[in-house]
Order: structure tokens, then C-alpha cells, then sequence
């Protein structure tokens, strides 16, 4: 039991909104909101379960793979309250729409084995990490690939803007449940206070899924 | 060289750990642990490298308490080092030129510097012949011996090896026998931990032996491996070569010579047939 | 910090009553919400906090350790609420200064504003605790079983369940080995080597993929669905 | 039960592979399979499961060839089945129960008949103590044993075992010995590869000499083993026991006859001390 207790993991904190910090409203705003995408998704899994039974175990790799990144200690990161998500990576490999499911099930787990995002939060988090990251990232993939963009350059940007994407939507929920009559400003606030983790991240997020990519073309 | 003087570490939570562990390198150069799944081995281990810190007791490199600063952790771990059991886990890049040439070059050696270490360690593993494959098309065997280059190139004096033999064919198993044998005559010292009564029995000169986090025995390995109650104590068994020999009512020793004479005859005949 | 799962396995009742003590967690978590009076959540904080000591038989040095992180960054985020940037003085304006035509400072309100966050957040937190570190995993997915969450979703959630502590291992290793060959000495290797780290741990978990379809067929896992 | 005739199956793109294996279970029911790595083992143990098709010759099982259709798949493999060497790679679920009553599970069986299943395949790994625990708290030779439950679940004649030692400490490994012999005990038979000479010099009837794709030798396992050309050139060592009895000078039976004393004097007396 030792070995798993204690392996040398910490907690890394995201842009995940915590259990309880949006106001009832926004909580069920954001829930409602997100709903539609994952009943979309999950009737989309359900099919490829059905379709090809290895779809199955790719998907699970996948949450499993995003859920390590972010439990993952890194020594000596100093001023990294963040982590990649690899949701931009996974966007670009099965697409966007499994990717909802696999989101939610990453931040599930995450709200309940580290205590990191939250239940009533669920939606707001969903929908900025699951829904639109992945939807801005493939988006980009694709749009990029007719420009006739490089490869390597697409998966960049892909990657490196769905990060930030999600960063934005989070801090537009938050400005959104916080702002006292001036929404923009409250906005552009939360915007400048995470910038400082987010920006690395991101761009770490970009080169990550860049090398991860070329791993597999040489494999 | 390392010593532990009185070491206890427990898990926060489990409470098994190490328990006032006593360990030195000043008898014999290569030195084995041994012990079953669970009995401090690898606690043991970590507590060498600086990754915990003891709760109680010391460690000593060259008589010198280690500091724990990341400055001291990186002075103490280009001194001692470790080969992690699987090597698929230890491996980061296509080249094995670049693998090799990692740990070097995190600490700021020059390209000249780099190839240079890069070059002995290859040769120290007998890589020549795979030098330029990439990692992924390596043998098992391979890639164990390029996961030992990546810490040899840090020349370090001591050196841990976890279960060097796990995974290994016949043939494999004996071509690490000889290359730790080559590592200990350079003047490294090796401690390995093994399952591998047989392994250990061969090629260390000392044993200890672990038991629920303490050191039950240590000493001369023959002397150790030869009392049924401490190996049983241990959850472990006698070497074959010992029992064998006790069945035949004469010394280990002796069966062991008779051994060797086998093997050289078997060894010669092949060579001549080939 | 995983370990969170092995206090919620090792507590009391880990095997009991899981299904109605979910679903009266998640009612106790939607009624505070819903309720927003300061004194719910200050006596949910209280008896969350005690129902959670006792069942997961974790001291009180223990469980602080755990939701320090959580509750440290909930702090830090309702720092960010108490400035506000307004057009105009607000009237409960306390303390503030001008900027580029923004009034920037504290007003009594967005005081309150964040002192309420940080009381609600901490008391949800506290009640999230108290699921997360008293009812296993494995007593989740019964009660998903139970409500009709979609199989899928509900397989994609076990599954990823097991296979998080396999990569969770591989990464330790990867993480340990670069630590001894100071993988993480100066900013510029640490960069390098988690990006090091995480393509070689998404390498390694494509590399099962094969193995795991195989060993799938093996047990007609595949099969399942087409009944 | 399950032969093949003539069997060849080289991969598509290093052209590696096994050619013209000849292969069958008629005498002995526990056959070890051994050779380097690489030799061709666990390509055999892939044709014989039926992940892969064979580009020459037939298996048969029952003297019928096999179906590779979907349907004749899944009637081959509830009765061969295989358990792979890591048990990171075969466990699906948390819970044990959940993990042995898969197999059963997805070929229909009810809630009862599982139950009842899993029940028994518990006992026979022995592992009441633990059915409890979620997979990730369990020692890694208790998780060998949950995923060797897991196949037995599917009660299956013949067993297939890829290096069913590796990883586990001397006692683990004289566990999972027992239940193998079991096993064979029960009718089944067990076929098993491994590096371990000793192990498949201790269990096996027969066995199987594979060396580049080719069976370069088959037999009773002590006159196989005993032969210095063919193991030399699978690359394999003949075990201790043969070498150390022709050290001595006397027959390897003559000297296994003699470690049966001793190894049943050891436990007498450490019975008597406990």
C-alpha cells in the first residue's frame, strides 16, 4: 500500500474552479450549458464502443494520460501552479467530440481523488477544458491544415491556443459570476491575474504535444 | 564509501519504512541486498540516493553527513547513483549517443567532454556493435545496458543496480554478470538487490540480508547464504549450489570449484565446435 | 495526493451505505448552495469537518495536510475578488487610486463579496472532502450504476480509474530517473525533461494500447457490447 | 489438446517469426517453452491463441483445425488461454471481483454461475485474504495471481503462461509453483515460457527448445536439459542442478532425489522452530 500512498505526487493546480466558488446561479448556468455537449459526446462513445471495441481503450489512455499530467510532481518547477492538460493533443488524435466525455471524466476524478475543481463546478470547468479547448484546438487543426500550414506549426498552435482558450472561457466565467456591474473589467482582471501561470503552460502545452507528435511519426 | 548509521524512515501513513538500518561498503566491492518484495530494499535504496530524508540516523559519503540541499543532492548523486529495474522507464531518447550523453550534459560538460565519457561508457557496456540503432529497435538486454551507460556516464564510485537481472535471458544474465564484475575491479563499488539467489551468491562478496525493514544479517555471502534460519527468517532460500552441495555432504566451496571446471570445459567445447 | 483513495479505502464503512450516503453528500452539497446563508455554511463546515474525522479515522494535523492545498488556492482566488475595477467610485468605496480612467481599489461590497466566496467555497470543500475521503471510488460507481448514468460514460470512468494508477507508476519512474540524472537541475533542463516526462509517458501508454486490445480479446471484452 | 502442424507466421515487416513449428501437448501436462528472447516464444504462444493466423500450417485443437471467425475465436479461447507476464497489462478493473468476473461475465454467464466462478478461482490462487483490496494496494506477486484468476475464471484446459516467475520473490515463486502444479493435477495442462532453468527444469515434463523461429529440439525435460550442444546454441545454461551432479560426478536424478531430502528436512525443521 506504501508504494501507491505515497508516490511523490503533488497537488498542481489549473484554472479549475473550486468546489463551491461559483455563486448557485452560475453553477447551474454552466451545468445546463454543458449538458447538451456531453449527452452529444457520450450517444458519440456509446456508437464507437459499438463501431470498433478498441476505441474503448484509446479513450480511457487518454483521460488516464491527461488525469497523470496533472498529478504529476514536478521537482523544482519554480512558480508552476499549472499543469499541460493534454486535451489539445487528444483533440487533434480522436477529434473533439469523445474528447467532452473524456474531459469530464478527468475532472471528476481530479475533483475527487486530488480535491482539485469540484461537483457544483463540474459544468463551468467542463465547459471551458472539455468543450471549448478541444473545439478551439481542432478547429484550428483543421482550419490550419486547408492554409496548408506545416505540420509541426499546426500542432503547435493548435495545442498552444486551445490551452489559452480554456484559460479565457474560465476567466470570463469567473468575471461573469464576480463582476458587480462591470463585466469587462472584472473580466480583463481575472485575465491579467492568471496570465502569469497560464502563458508558460500554454506554451509548454504547444511544445509538449509538438514532441509528442513527432515521437509518433518516428515510431 | 556511503554508510548508514542508524537509519529509520517510515512511510507517513503505512508506518513500514527502514528501521535503524546499519550499512557500509568497507567489506568487499560488490555487495549485495536481499530480502522479499516489500522488506526495505528499495526504501534502503532511496535513502542512499538523498530521495528521503531518514527520520533518525545518518548518511555518510566518505564520512561526510550528506547535505540535502539541491546543490549538496546533486554533489552526492554524480558520487552515487542508481540503475532503476526496468529500463523501458529510464529511457528518453531515439539516439543512444543522446541517452548516454543526458546526464552529462545536464550538468554543463562540453560536447568534446560528453563524447568522450559517451565513448568509454559505450565501450565499458560492450555497445559498440548497437551504438547507432535506435532505442525502440534494442533488445531487452540492449536496453539494460544502455540504461547502466546513462549512469556510468555520470562516473560515479558507487553504483546501485535494481534487480540488474530481472528480464534476461541465460546468456544476457551472464554478459552483466561480467560487465559488474568489470565495474567493481575499476574500483566502483556496486550494491545490487536481486531475487536471484543464485546471481547473488555468485558475484557478491557481501550480503545483507532484510527482513520487515531491518537488517537481519549481514556478512560474507557464503557464510550468510549457508544458514537455513536466516534465509528462512528472510522469506528467502539457500542458493541451489549450497543446497546442492549439502545434499552431497560436502562443502559449498568445493562444489563450487568442481563447478568452475565444468564451466570452462563446457565453454571450451563450444568453442571449438564453433 | 492520490492518497486520498487509500484513506477513503482504508476508512470505516468504506464498503457501506454507499449508495445513500452519495446521494444525501450531493443533496447536503445542492441545498448549501441553493440555501446561501451564512450560518449553513458555517455548521456544515463544522460537521463536515467532524463526520469526516471520525469516519476516515484521520487526525486533525492529517486532514488539515490534505485540504491546505485546496483551500490555499480557493484563498488566493478570492484575493483576486477584492480588488474591483469600476468607471466610478463605487459609494461604500474604502481605499483605492485612478488608473488610465479606472477606478481601482475595495469598496465595502467586494470585501463581502469575497469573504462570502471564501466561506462558501470552503464549506463545499469541506463537504466534497468528506465524500472524496470517506466513500471509495468503487462505491462511486455503484451509485452511477445505480442513478443510469450511460454505460459508456460509466466504463470510460472505471477504466480510466485503474489505468490512472498504471501510468501514475510508469510516470514516477520517469520522473525518478531524470531526478538522478539531474534532469531538473536549472530552469532550462526542468522545462526540457517534463516535456521529457509527459511525451514519454503518453508514448509508453500508446505502447499498451496493442498489448491491452490483445489481452481484451482475450476475455471477450470486446464482445460485450454486441449482445 | 492444442498442436500445430507446420505453423509459420513471420511478421510483416523485420520477417522475424517462427517456421514450421511443430508443436504438441500429447505428453506431459506441463511443457516449458524455452529459448533467448526473441526466439520465437511468445510469437507461438500468439498463433496458438489465435491472435495471429499462421501464413503456413494449421493449429488444431482437439484434433480440429481452429475457426478464426469471431464466433470460433471466442469457443477456442474458453478453452486455451493465456496469462501475460505483466499483470499491469491485464487488469481492467479496481476491484477483484469485478477483474476475475469479467471473462465469465461477457460470455453470459448469470450473476450466480459468476459468483460461484470467481469464488472458486479465488480459492484456488489463494487469495481470500485479499479479494477486498482495489488492485492498486495489492503486492505484485498478489497481482500475478489475481490476473491468473482472472483466466481461470474462464476454466479453460489448456493454460499458457508467459514467465510465470518474473518479478516474484522466492516465496511467491514457490507459491505460484504449487498452484501450477495444482493446476495440472486438476487435467489441465500448463504451458509455461521462462528464463528461469531452474523453475522449468523443476516443473516441466516436457519441454520445447526454440532458437530463431525453429524448434531446434523437443523432449522429457531432464534429457533436453542435460544436452550442452542444444542449450548452448538456443543460448540458454543447462540448470545448476545437472551441472553441479556433473561436477560430482553422479546422475542429476540421483542428486534431485537427494535435494528432495533436504528441502523436506528444512521445512520439518523450520515447522518444529515455528
Amino acid at each position: 500500500m506504501s508504494s501507491i500512498a505515497f508516490l511523490p505526487i503533488q497537488l498542481s493546480y489549473g484554472m479549475h474552479i473550486a468546489e463551491g466558488f461559483l455563486p448557485q446561479i452560475w453553477s447551474l448556468f454552466w451545468s445546463i450549458a454543458f449538458l447538451p455537449f456531453l449527452i452529444l459526446s457520450i450517444r458519440y462513445i456509446t456508437k464507437q464502443f459499438r463501431l470498433n471495441p478498441k476505441n474503448r481503450m484509446l479513450y480511457v489512455l487518454m483521460a488516464a494520460f491527461a488525469f497523470t499530467l496533472s498529478s504529476l510532481k514536478i521537482p523544482s518547477l519554480a512558480g508552476s501552479c499549472s499543469h499541460p492538460t493534454g486535451m489539445g493533443l487528444g483533440a487533434i488524435i480522436v477529434g473533439p467530440l469523445p474528447m467532452m466525455a473524456i474531459g469530464t471524466v478527468v475532472l471528476l476524478l481530479q475533483a475527487l481523488l486530488i480535491a482539485h475543481g469540484g461537483l457544483t463546478t463540474l459544468g463551468a470547468n467542463a465547459f471551458s477544458m472539455a468543450v471549448v479547448g478541444p473545439l478551439v484546438s481542432f478547429g484550428l487543426y483543421k482550419g490550419l491544415e486547408k492554409m496548408g500550414v506545416s505540420q509541426k506549426i499546426r500542432v503547435f498552435i493548435a495545442a498552444f491556443v486551445g490551452s489559452l482558450s480554456t484559460y479565457l472561457v474560465t476567466s470570463i466565467q469567473l468575471g461573469i459570476a464576480f463582476s458587480g456591474g462591470n463585466i469587462i473589467e472584472t473580466v480583463v482582471k481575472f485575465i491579467g491575474v492568471f496570465m502569469v501561470t497560464q502563458v508558460p503552460i500554454s506554451l509548454a502545452e504547444g511544445l509538449l504535444t509538438v514532441v509528442v507528435f513527432n515521437l509518433m511519426s518516428d515510431a | 564509501m556511503i554508510a548508514c548509521q542508524g537509519v529509520s524512515y517510515h512511510y507517513e501513513r503505512t508506518k513500514k519504512g527502514i528501521e535503524n538500518v546499519e550499512f557500509d561498503t568497507s567489506e568487499g566491492n560488490i555487495i549485495g541486498i536481499i530480502g522479499e518484495n516489500g522488506a526495505g530494499k528499495s526504501t534502503l535504496f532511496k535513502c542512499l540516493l538523498g530521495l528521503y530524508k531518514p527520520q533518525e540516523g545518518q548518511i555518510t559519503y566518505k564520512d561526510k553527513p550528506i547535505s540535502y540541499s539541491r546543490k549538496g543532492l546533486v554533489e552526492l548523486r554524480q558520487h552515487v547513483n542508481m540503475v532503476l529495474q526496468d529500463p523501458e522507464r529510464q529511457l528518453f531518447y531515439n539516439g543512444i549517443f543522446d541517452e548516454i550523453a543526458m546526464g552529462p550534459r545536464n550538468i554543463g560538460k562540453t560536447e568534446p567532454e560528453v563524447k568522450q565519457i559517451v565513448d568509454q561508457c559505450i565501450k565499458m557496456i560492450h555497445g559498440e556493435d548497437f551504438l547507432l540503432t535506435p532505442v525502440q529497435y534494442l533488445s531487452f538486454g540492449q536496453k539494460k545496458r544502455v540504461s547502466l551507460a546513462g549512469i556510468l556516464a555520470l562516473s560515479c564510485d558507487v553504483l546501485l543496480l535494481d534487480e540488474p537481472e530481472t528480464g534476461l535471458d541465460p546468456m544476457m544474465q551472464r554478459e552483466m554478470i561480467t560487465i559488474i564484475r568489470q565495474l567493481a575491479e575499476e574500483g566502483k563499488k556496486v550494491i545490487l538487490s536481486s531475487h536471484n539467489m543464485e546471481l547473488i551468491y555468485d558475484v557478491c562478496d557481501t550480503v545483507y540480508v532484510m527482513h520487515q525493514g531491518t537488517i537481519i544479517s549481514k556478512g560474507p555471502t557464503d557464510e550468510i547464504m549457508e544458514q537455513t534460519h536466516i534465509m528462512k527468517k528472510a522469506g528467502l532460500e539457500r542458493p541451489l549450489m549450497i543446497k546442492a552441495a549439502e545434499a552431497m555432504g560436502i562443502k559449498p566451496h568445493t562444489l563450487a570449484m568442481k563447478m568452475k571446471t565444468v564451466n570452462r570445459k563446457e565453454s571450451i567445447d563450444t568453442e571449438e565446435k564453433s | 495526493m492520490i492518497h486520498i483513495d487509500a484513506i477513503a479505502y482504508q476508512s470505516r464503512w468504506n464498503d457501506k451505505y454507499n449508495i445513500t450516503r452519495i446521494s444525501l453528500i450531493l443533496c447536503w452539497l445542492v441545498t448549501m448552495l441553493l440555501l446561501n446563508n451564512l450560518i449553513f455554511y458555517m455548521g456544515s463546515i463544522v460537521i463536515s469537518i467532524s463526520l469526516t474525522l471520525v469516519i476516515s479515522q484521520l487526525n486533525a494535523i492529517q486532514y488539515l495536510k490534505i485540504v491546505r492545498v485546496p483551500l490555499g488556492f480557493v484563498f488566493f482566488t478570492c484575493l483576486v475578488l477584492v480588488p474591483f475595477i469600476a468607471h466610478e467610485i463605487p459609494f461604500d468605496f474604502i481605499r483605492g487610486f485612478q488608473f488610465a480612467g479606472l477606478w481601482i481599489g475595495i469598496s465595502e461590497d467586494s470585501l463581502k463579496l469575497a469573504v462570502q466566496t471564501l466561506i462558501r467555497a470552503m464549506a463545499s470543500i469541506n463537504v466534497l472532502m468528506f465524500l472524496s475521503l470517506t466513500i471509495p471510488l468503487q462505491g462511486l460507481i455503484k451509485w452511477m450504476r445505480f442513478v443510469h448514468i450511460p454505460d459508456a460514460f460509466t466504463e470510460l470512468f472505471i477504466l480510466t480509474y485503474r489505468f490512472i494508477f498504471v501510468l501514475i507508476g510508469i510516470a514516477t519512474e520517469l520522473v525518478l530517473s531524470q531526478e538522478l540524472r539531474f534532469g531538473f537541475f536549472g530552469v532550462k533542463n526542468s522545462t526540457k525533461s517534463v516535456i521529457s516526462v509527459a511525451s514519454s509517458l503518453f508514448i509508453k501508454a500508446m505502447e499498451r494500447l496493442g498489448d491491452l486490445e490483445a489481452s481484451m480479446e482475450l476475455r471477450f471484452f470486446t464482445d460485450e457490447r454486441e449482445k
